[in-house]
């Protein structure tokens, strides 16, 4: 620890730790734009100015950056001294002398980290009476959008998108006073990182398109904390509401999980809510097969008969955990299902075995940005959790900054760091059927099909068991890799479907153990809350369900599109008899075949929690209550209870919490703190911003009279302004990130303990279930023999960020970037079918064809089939059979080249 | 006594005095040019509106009687509002939205007639709002300012731009 | 925050002379605390309350007359106040030495859990209402008081208002209704029950006629009652009762920005103008440190002196009506409304104008005003003398008026009687004089006094006040300043529309500052201003936020209310009505 | 028969009730009017010419309101009040002389009849106070009987002057008495004291204590609303007319005109209702002009100053006529 002193006054700072980062780690105010808490300092944009003296006699001193100057101790420095403030100022009046007129029309403004700054410094005179620099914007895709004027050159755009992100597309160029930052021509920013660069740009060069159509202030925004539901990984966002539309979502820091960024995925992916294909109002379908809409009562009335049956119980991956658990108890545990496929069930049951193993570790994202050495044994994570990739980007420069402390370069110099580090990385080795947007920076990658990726894992843990020298064999590079780092990660999942291959990678870490190595093993499950169902222990198969259901038992499907579950065949006979019950927040096929609709709230329309790949459980809040007739699918449950009479029905989400902890885990009951938290004691937790606007005229030409706001008993927080977000409060009741002075996304660090640290109140979210039980033992992989025929392909799933998810895939922003539909072939088999890239080929069974694309690390004789884009499983034996449609046309799709992308 | 009729010849002689009164309504009284009365959204030189929907009106306004909604219509790159609502039964007539419109789009006018019986009646939206010409500032067009490419206004052609820089001549 | 060097002050050599004497006869339990407004302030104990105030009142080196303002602050949520005590609640009390022309502010340190602290009320009798207003807005408990009762809010209000935890808006409550039973209570717990106020019914020989004068009734000037008790029509006691016009101000303050409160502040004194908006943003301004240009300053004192004619005219006007002139009343009116055709061509407002500005003023001065104001001043003083003759002349009303309702400066200052009321009893005291703000040290004027301080003088001050303010105006018309009518300082909200218009810096401000609102540093100032009838003060604490996190409204119609009864008793009926006329108060004044 | 004993002058009992209360009415609009022009404003002008109907829509107004009695008053008494009031200032209109010959009842003793009516009056007003339970009503009621009381005592003193010229309490042999020379020139001291009287007899303005708006809200009325308020405002302005008539006829040779001018210029209704009519407007005048004395004041300058007064004035008749 070092003593700094700021204008006088001593704070406790860490010495070498970078200064700027000291300064605003107390929450003091001193201006930046170059450098950004995860990228460290490049001291471009000079603003950071600061004076710093030699000794206590020292009145001059001198001035300097802060982001560029290590933290010794007894410094003595100045924010508030005349010649830096005047500085800054300057700073700031260079900035501005091509800024143009634009705020009034500018998605940034008030919420705009160059307004926020430039006001700081107190810059509000132009003295500058000259013309202005244009330039002319490109269209960057659905996502982004581009106003280069505004740009004051930090780079940070570059510096996060290519150097952070891995993205190649995005560029500056020029020099001096003439800087471009964009791609070569027009066109979509391929990264699935690029929303990020909404919240990376300090101005409003990069914005929010999807936002910019329907556009709302921040400070007219009402928003929650919540968990996106676009993968298993758990982000923390703020989704945003006005007028009863979800607007945005913005990255919620999570010190643990997600840092600063978010993918596109969980960016955009979340309008859905607003969909015009909502379920609305309680519907019972007729003899006719319309749907009745509108006699709630009827609908509950209808729904109950089926439990009077003794009706199953589905349940979703996608709802969430507390949601789930009501469909528990109403059916009982005997006759609930967890709604996910037997194999995937499977899975996630042997990985979560696994995890709950003596000596694994699972590892947070933060923690995989510490892994020196990694293992991706079949798993596409850039496709399946985008996020996670992110973080393995990050882990490969865990080398770079061990040479640069060699070296004395601190790590927070980022020019310094890469510069000395040149193309050293830290090692990364991918083994997955196809190419993927990693292998560019893995040491070494491996191709295969399912077993012979399991056969892969098998070597691997054998060779880790028993080195082989000197060979270049990828498994022996592998095994070596991972026995002499300091911090290696298995990262596998459920992707491929394939049990073997997650117990492949589990004898990899058991294989570590041998050899009092850590044991870090990730499992990717599918979706948002996967492991908090397969937790929840449903003791029906699906399949199992479906065929009952198909022998005419009655059922409530909870939040499930079956059809993305099973194959059609089973799902369509299931579906044939006449009552089900489902609950669900957009139609799809199952709820077209449904006898009863209800209407379900989406995450953004209910308090719940949801759990991640690591176990942990995160709450998430309402942001806004949903109109018509949808209301959470507890609430639905509950009305089925009592029309049916049986005893477990809840009148609040707290009493559903409540049971749900006392039946099922107690930590769900502290992952966030109880209705009744207040502000010292006091206050509850304002959705909407002190100065949301227009209360008195948003619902005036319906009521003239402001109804009272309502009184949520649920959450510690308050459906209106009132209220306190001083930024010290419980982590998990963040509602929205702002500061006096700071109204941009950059005040997070008012509520952090230390830049880029811990939440103030704490990260929030607590795992499910830790790794404390039996010791790992090794799994018994029998070998099978892969046999080929010619024109039968098997079957690879393959996932895709923009496309492979049943809720993003209804925002319209990621349907306007999913691809066609396409299936995956290697050179060779292409060859075989005599086709090439983007003609057609028709899956027998299927009735429309899609194009080819070639993969360059595919294997022959399979067939990567993307799910979501194309009906998957085809047909439910794992096998396909092949033929060129001749007079196919291509069509026109979102993105077609990022999927085989290296 | 003497005060007293001192006192009753000084109110006397206002017999004879020019009275005060004004004969409301039919005729109207003298109203300064800046009075602060009922609420007008006015039009570009060029005809167009001239509210960008920036918001800046409705967080000004004490009372938060203004909503707005923020639209764009085809491709003409300008902003405007979707649905504009001032709740004029609980406006202030204070100015501070004038004050703080960044286009003189939204101005107060000294037209002070603003009674219903109903209340609901003033509630006014944007066609009520919205009048034909500038207002009390004839020139100002904030399109001809700003640096936002609109139709008939490409990049460089604002006030006080350069042409476009040519990417093309840019160092990689 | 660990600042470790922030703590509290210990008294040094240039410590105030005042926390000094305070740590040697107290101890060293006085903490001093430094705040922007100058005036220093002392922690001490709240054991040591009394006592202290008692030192300060009566041994003090400078005598401390006046007690100016008495309340609380909620400091739970505040962040930045390192270098004080900590403490839940917050009690303060403003003391002033005009003799010496010194201030101190009284700090007392309280937990949520035991908030109590000794009453002063026998110490300042004005204190009495300020400590039942504190009881009433944040619970504090006051020993030794002799009424501890709510006073702006109805008795059967749940919690108190300026708690943080109480909501803001009304949205928050719900929607307004009177069921019959809630209306019987209500009325029930406002029935006067005399023993409760220590009165009694009778004497041997009287039987006393308990009279409920308000809150409607054509002479209390809004909504204000004060029950009688009479023996015949003579006044035995009278009790004020106020709070029917309470809006909450200093709760408003607290979820407005700095700039949106603005006009808030007009409806305080709402026959003051922009006379309201003057110690605010003089409030602000100082926390923010802002320089006002010149030519704003002098554009502040010519309309607030515009608006101190009207409002004495009103005062005048029905200060005759209440004795039972009619017709002076209308010619003031019609004056006023000259008046107001000039504020309308300055500000586009009348009563409201909320025209000042965090750093100047909202425009420049329209085309012609000169003419304007220059006509005015030439036509006003004709018509103040034909006034002399129809009103204050006449026998009856002076009969009415002369000798009643006195007091003189020692009693008007123990019950916090301030401005021209003071000045009726001979005391030259006048802020623009004796603290000029806003450049009145630049001008000529006088300050009009009378020796009985009954109700009569009263008037006759006001009358000459009148005579000032239009050499004020005519000194400002001749000599306008040329230059901006806004400050160049970044806070300065909203900039100089001109530059917002057309300099994106500018723009970028004024974006800001109207909508967050402008981000004032964190500290604590006071303003005085002479408003219209007797001292406003704001007393803001800005935690480094885009709102106040606690602004006091300190206003010159309470304490006068206050002293009605010690006035008026033993007068007749129709003698009060004449001192409630002399008083010049506005219940929103009163109650804010 | 009975045609013979008719007296005629009784024919006149409704077109006198129907003209005093249309002129009531008349001069409730007449007096807004005038104290608008003398307070530089317009009055009532909106209904009908120049706002002559004012006064009738508001008749129509208070006629066609609620009547309400309030529950915690004296039904009967209360309902009794006004019109003892209105019936008394009616009854007083009795032996006014209207013109040469115009009089219903031409008593020989008017002036004691009109006293006596008129106290009868205050009983009405002392009634309503009371009656309506009101403890504004009640100090209204109490300071209008001690007005009463007071006033009433050098009212009729300040009369005996011009009775002892007279001879005759007859108002007709009053205003015959006067063809020589108005008596308000030897008996200018009676003519202020009576005026002062008057003004208090009819509590207007400077003297409205039993109302006294500023202090006792509306004093003894202040329960009133409706036809029964309008009882009580036709009360007042019949007894407005009624002083300015009597000053007329006591002191301003009644229907007489000026003697230098030709009797025939102006007949003796119209010479009387002009002089009336200023009479009216200079009570007007002067309640827009004074302000009002405290209660204990009007009472001290009743006893201390006016009574004295008149009784020399009184004295000093009688010493004149002895003398003569």
């Amino acid at each position: 620890m070092a003593t700094i002193h700021i204008d006088g006054t001593a704070y406790e700072a860490k010495a070498g730790e970078n200064l700027l980062e000291a300064i605003l780690s107390h929450h003091l105010d001193l201006p930046y734009f170059c450098w950004h808490p995860s990228m460290g300092s490049i001291g471009a944009c000079r603003q950071c100015a600061i004076i710093t003296y030699a000794d206590e006699t020292d009145t001059r001193g001198r001035l300097g950056m802060a982001c560029m100057t290590s933290v010794t101790d007894g410094m003595r420095i100045s924010v508030q001294a005349p010649l830096a403030k005047n500085f800054r100022s300057t700073v700031i009046e260079w900035l501005m002398e091509n800024h143009p007129h634009d705020c009034p029309v500018c998605e940034e403004g008030g919420e705009c980290h160059l307004q926020d700054m430039t006001v700081m410094t107190g810059h509000s005179m132009r003295r500058y009476r000259g013309t202005k620099r244009t330039w002319q914007n490109q269209n960057l895709g659905p996502f982004i959008g581009h106003e280069m004027n505004r740009c004051i050159t930090c780079y940070r755009c570059v510096r996060f998108y290519d150097e952070y992100a891995g993205g190649s597309d995005l560029a500056a160029f020029g020099s001096r006073g003439r800087m471009y930052f964009g791609r070569f021509e027009d066109g979509a920013l391929e990264s699935e990182f690029a929303g990020n660069l909404v919240e990376v740009c300090p101005t409003g060069v990069f914005t929010d398109k999807p936002f910019a159509q329907s556009y709302s202030r921040k400070w007219d925004l009402q928003s929650a904390p919540s968990v996106c539901v676009g993968c298993a990984v758990g982000c923390n966002v703020f989704p945003a509401e006005r007028y009863g539309e979800l607007k945005r979502i913005t990255n919620r820091y999570h010190g643990e999980v997600n840092g600063y960024f978010l993918c596109d995925r969980g960016r955009f992916g979340s309008h859905f809510v607003n969909h015009e294909k909502r379920i609305r109002h309680a519907g019972v379908r007729t003899r006719d097969g319309e749907y009745e809409f509108g006699d709630m009562k009827n609908a509950i009335k209808v729904a109950s008969t089926a439990l009077s049956k003794g009706a199953i119980g589905i349940g979703s991956p996608r709802a969430s955990f507390e949601n789930n658990f009501a469909l528990r108890e109403l059916v009982g545990a005997e006759n609930f299902c967890a709604g996910i496929y037997d194999t995937e069930l499977e899975i996630v049951n042997t990985a979560l075995d696994v995890m709950s193993k003596k000596g694994i570790v699972v590892p947070t994202l933060k923690q995989v940005e510490e892994a020196d050495a990694i293992l991706v044994l079949g798993e596409d994570i850039a496709n399946t959790s985008s996020r996670l990739a992110l973080s393995v980007r990050q882990a490969v420069r865990t080398k770079s900054f061990a040479m640069a402390t060699d070296a004395n370069i601190p790590t927070w110099q980022d020019a310094g760091v890469r510069g000395h580090a040149q193309s050293e990385k830290s090692a990364l080795f991918i083994a997955t059927p196809a190419a993927t947007r990693l292998d560019g920076i893995a040491t070494q990658t491996a191709s295969g099909s399912i077993s012979e990726l399991v056969s892969i894992g098998s070597a691997i843990c054998r060779r880790i068991e028993k080195a082989t020298p000197n060979s270049d064999d990828f498994a022996e590079l592998v095994a070596d890799s991972l026995r002499s780092a300091r911090a290696p990660l298995i990262v596998t999942g459920s992707s491929l479907e394939s049990v073997e291959l997650v117990q492949a990678a589990a004898n990899i870490c058991r294989a570590l153990q041998d050899q009092n190595q850590t044991s870090s093993f990730l499992f990717v499950p599918a979706e948002v809350n996967t492991i908090g169902v397969a937790l929840l222990g449903g003791r029906m198969s699906l399949s199992s369900a479906l065929q009952k259901m198909s022998e005419g038992h009655s059922a409530i499907v909870l939040e499930n599109d079956l059809y993305f579950r099973a194959p059609a065949t089973s799902v369509d006979q299931a579906l044939e008899s006449n009552n089900v019950v489902v609950l669900d927040t957009l139609e799809n096929r199952t709820v077209e075949q449904a006898s009863v609709v209800l209407p379900a709230a989406t995450y953004a329309e209910q308090t719940g929690s949801f759990v991640n790949y690591e176990s942990r459980a995160q709450r998430f809040y309402q942001v806004f209550q949903p109109r018509d007739e949808i209301s959470p699918a507890w609430t639905w449950l509950s009305r089925l209870a009592e029309a049916f009479g049986t005893e477990s029905s809840w009148d609040s989400y707290a009493s559903v919490l409540e049971q749900c902890a006392e039946r099922t885990f107690s930590q769900l009951k502290n992952i966030a703190p109880s209705s009744d938290y207040r502000i010292d004691t006091t206050s509850r937790i304002p959705r909407q911003t002190h100065r949301y606007s227009g209360r008195t005229a948003m619902n005036a030409q319906v009521n003239i009279h402001e109804p009272k706001a309502k009184v949520d008993p649920d959450t510690p927080f308050s459906y209106s302004m009132e209220g306190q977000n001083p930024g010290d409060q419980n982590g998990a009741t963040i509602p929205y990130v702002w500061s006096p002075g700071w109204n941009s996304n950059q005040s997070v660090f008012k509520f952090q303990q230390e830049v880029a640290g811990e939440l103030v109140g704490g990260d929030p979210g607590l795992r499910l279930i830790e790794p404390n039980g039996a010791p790992l033992e090794y799994f018994d992989l029998g070998t099978s023999e892969v046999s080929r025929k010619d024109g039968v392909f098997e079957v690879i799933p393959l996932h895709f960020v923009f496309g492979s998810d049943e809720m993003s895939n209804k925002s319209w922003p990621i349907q306007a970037r999913a691809p066609a539909p396409f299936v995956l072939l290697c050179e060779q088999d292409a060859d075989a079918l005599e086709v090439k890239a983007k003609m057609g080929v028709r899956i027998d069974g299927e009735s429309e064809s899609v194009e080819i694309r070639i993969d360059t690390r595919l294997p022959s004789g399979v067939v990567g089939i993307p799910r979501g884009l194309v009906e998957f499983p085809p047909n439910g034996t794992g096998r396909v059979q092949l033929s060129v449609d001749p007079d196919f046309v291509a069509r026109s799709s979102g993105d077609a080249e990022v999927i085989a992308k290296g | 006594m003497l005060s007293q009729i001192k006192t009753l010849w000084t109110v006397f002689v206002h017999l004879f005095k020019r009275n005060e009164t004004v004969q409301y309504p039919e005729e109207m009284p003298y109203q300064a040019p800046r009075y602060r009365g009922r609420i007008i959204l006015t039009r570009d030189p060029d005809g167009e509106e001239r509210c960008v929907a920036c918001n800046l009106c409705a967080v000004a306004c004490p009372v938060d009687c203004i909503a707005l909604q923020k639209t764009e219509k085809e491709e003409d790159g300008r902003w405007y509002p979707e649905f504009f609502r001032i709740n004029f039964s609980r406006c202030i007539m204070c100015g501070l939205c004038e004050e703080a419109c960044p286009t003189y789009a939204i101005q107060l006018t000294p037209d002070f007639e603003l009674c219903e019986f109903d209340r609901n009646n003033m509630v006014y939206e944007k066609e009520h709002l919205l009048i034909e010409g500038t207002g009390k500032y004839p020139d100002y067009s904030f399109w001809q300012v700003a640096g936002k490419t609109i139709a008939g206004k490409d990049k460089g052609e604002a006030q006080k731009e350069n042409s476009p820089e040519d990417v093309r001549s840019l160092l990689p | 925050m660990n600042a470790e060097a922030a703590t509290v002050n210990p008294p040094t050599l240039d410590t105030p002379d005042i926390v000094r004497e305070l740590s040697n006869r107290f101890g060293d339990d006085c903490q001093y605390q430094e705040t922007v407004d100058g005036i220093p302030n002392v922690w001490i104990n709240r054991d040591q309350v009394a006592e202290v105030l008692e030192f300060l009142k009566n041994d003090a080196e400078n005598r401390y007359e006046l007690m100016f303002d008495l309340s609380a602050i909620d400091e739970r949520h505040r962040k930045f106040r390192a270098d004080q005590p900590t403490s839940d609640f917050t009690v303060f009390y403003h003391l002033m030495s005009l003799s010496s022309d010194q201030d101190v502010r009284i700090k007392v340190p309280l937990r949520d859990e035991d908030s109590t602290l000794q009453s002063v009320e026998s110490i300042y009798p004005v204190a009495n209402w300020y400590e039942r207003e504190a009881y009433d807005m944040f619970g504090i408990q006051f020993e030794g008081h002799p009424n501890l009762r709510r006073i702006l809010t109805p008795p059967l209000w749940e919690g108190h208002p300026l708690r943080k935890e109480h909501p803001a808006r009304a949205t928050e409550m719900d929607p307004f209704s009177l069921p019959d039973e809630v209306q019987d209570a209500q009325q029930e717990a406002l029935r006067f029950i005399p023993e409760e106020w220590g009165m009694s019914r009778s004497t041997k020989h009287t039987d006393f006629m308990f009279l409920n004068l308000g809150p409607n009734h054509p002479s209390v000037h809004g909504v204000f009652r004060i029950a009688l008790q009479l023996d015949g029509e003579v006044i035995v006691q009278a009790v004020p009762d106020i709070g029917y016009h309470h809006r909450g101000q200093e709760k408003m303050a607290e979820r407005q920005s700095w700039h949106t409160y603005i006009p808030y502040t007009d409806r305080i004194d709402y026959l003051g103008g922009v006379m309201n908006n003057f110690p605010y943003v003089l409030n602000v301004e100082q926390m923010a440190g802002i320089e006002v240009p010149p030519r704003a300053q002098v554009i502040r004192v010519m309309v607030s002196e515009m608006f101190r004619i009207a409002s004495h005219l009103l005062f005048y006007g029905t200060f005759a009506q209440d004795v039972g002139q009619m017709s002076p009343v209308f010619y003031m009116f019609a004056d006023r409304e000259r008046l107001f055709s000039i504020v309308e061509a300055i500000t586009g407002g009348r009563m409201h104008p909320s025209w000042f500005r965090i750093g100047g003023v909202c425009d420049d001065l329209p085309d012609g005003w000169y003419e304007m104001v220059t006509d005015f001043c030439d036509y006003m003083p004709a018509r103040l003398d034909h006034y002399d003759t129809m009103a204050l002349q006449n026998k009856i009303l002076k009969n009415r008026t002369v000798g009643i309702g006195a007091y003189n400066t020692a009693e008007g200052l123990d019950w916090g009687i301030t401005g021209p009321s003071l000045r009726a009893t001979g005391h030259q005291w006048d802020l623009r004089k004796n603290r000029p703000y806003s450049s009145y040290d630049q001008f000529d004027f006088e300050i009009p006094t009378a020796n009985n301080g009954d109700c009569y003088d009263r008037c006759v001050v006001r009358v000459e006040e009148i005579r000032q303010s239009l050499r004020i105006i005519r000194q400002c018309a001749d000599n306008m300043p040329t230059g901006p009518y806004k400050a160049d300082h970044p806070l300065t909200t909203p900039p100089a529309k001109e530059r917002t218009m057309q300099d994106i810096e500018t723009l970028i401000h004024h974006f800001l500052n109207v909508s967050w609102g402008p981000v004032i540093p964190p500290s604590e100032s006071a303003t005085l201003v002479e408003a219209t009838k007797g001292w406003t003060s704001f007393y803001s604490i800005s935690d480094g936020g885009t709102m106040a996190y606690r602004s006091r409204v300190r206003t010159p119609s309470f304490p006068a209310l206050q002293q009605i009864p010690f006035i008026s008793n033993g007068f007749m009926v129709a003698d009060l009505i004449a001192i409630i006329a002399s008083i010049d108060f506005v219940m929103a004044d009163v109650d804010r | 028969m009975f045609f013979e004993n008719i007296n005629w002058s009784y024919v006149l009992i409704l077109p006198v009730i129907g003209g005093t209360m249309g002129g009531a009415l008349v001069l409730v609009w007449w007096e807004r009017r005038l104290l608008g022009f003398l307070q530089d404003r317009l009055g009532p002008n909106r209904v009908g010419w120049f706002g002559i109907l004012q006064s009738l829509a508001d008749a129509i107004k208070l006629v066609t309101k609620d009547d309400w009695v309030p529950p915690f008053g004296d039904r009967i008494l209360f309902i009794l009040a006004p019109i003892i009031v209105a019936g008394a200032m009616l009854m007083a209109y009795a032996v006014l002389p209207l013109g040469p010959g115009l009089i219903i009842a031409d008593s020989n003793i008017a002036i004691l009849w009109i006293l006596a009516m008129s106290s009868l009056a205050v009983y009405g007003v002392l009634l309503a106070g009371l009656a309506s339970n009101n403890k504004y009503s009640l100090l209204g009621g109490l300071r209008s009987a001690a007005q009463m009381v007071t006033y009433e005592v050098f009212m009729g003193l300040s009369l005996l002057g011009v009775v002892m010229l007279t001879g005759s309490f007859s108002l007709k042999d009053v205003v015959h008495a006067q063809e020589d020379m108005w008596f308000c020139i030897p008996q200018c001291v009676g003519l202020v004291i009576f005026l002062i009287a008057g003004l208090a007899e009819s509590h207007r303005l400077p003297f409205d204590l039993p109302e006294a708006e500023h202090e006792l809200t509306a004093g003894f009325h202040t329960e009133y609303s409706g036809m029964k308020f309008a009882l009580i405002m036709a009360a007042e302005y019949l007894s407005l007319i009624l002083i300015s008539a009597l000053i007329v006829v006591l002191f301003f040779g009644g229907w007489l005109g000026p003697q230098f001018l030709p009797s025939a210029l102006l007949s003796g209704v119209l010479w009387y209702g002009f002089k009336v009519l200023i009479v009216i407007n200079f009570f007007i005048l002067l309640r827009a002009a004074i302000p009002r004395p405290r209660y204990d004041q009007l009472m001290s300058l009743g006893w201390k100053i006016l009574l004295p007064l008149s009784l020399i004035n009184v004295l000093i008749t009688g010493a004149i006529l002895l003398g003569t």
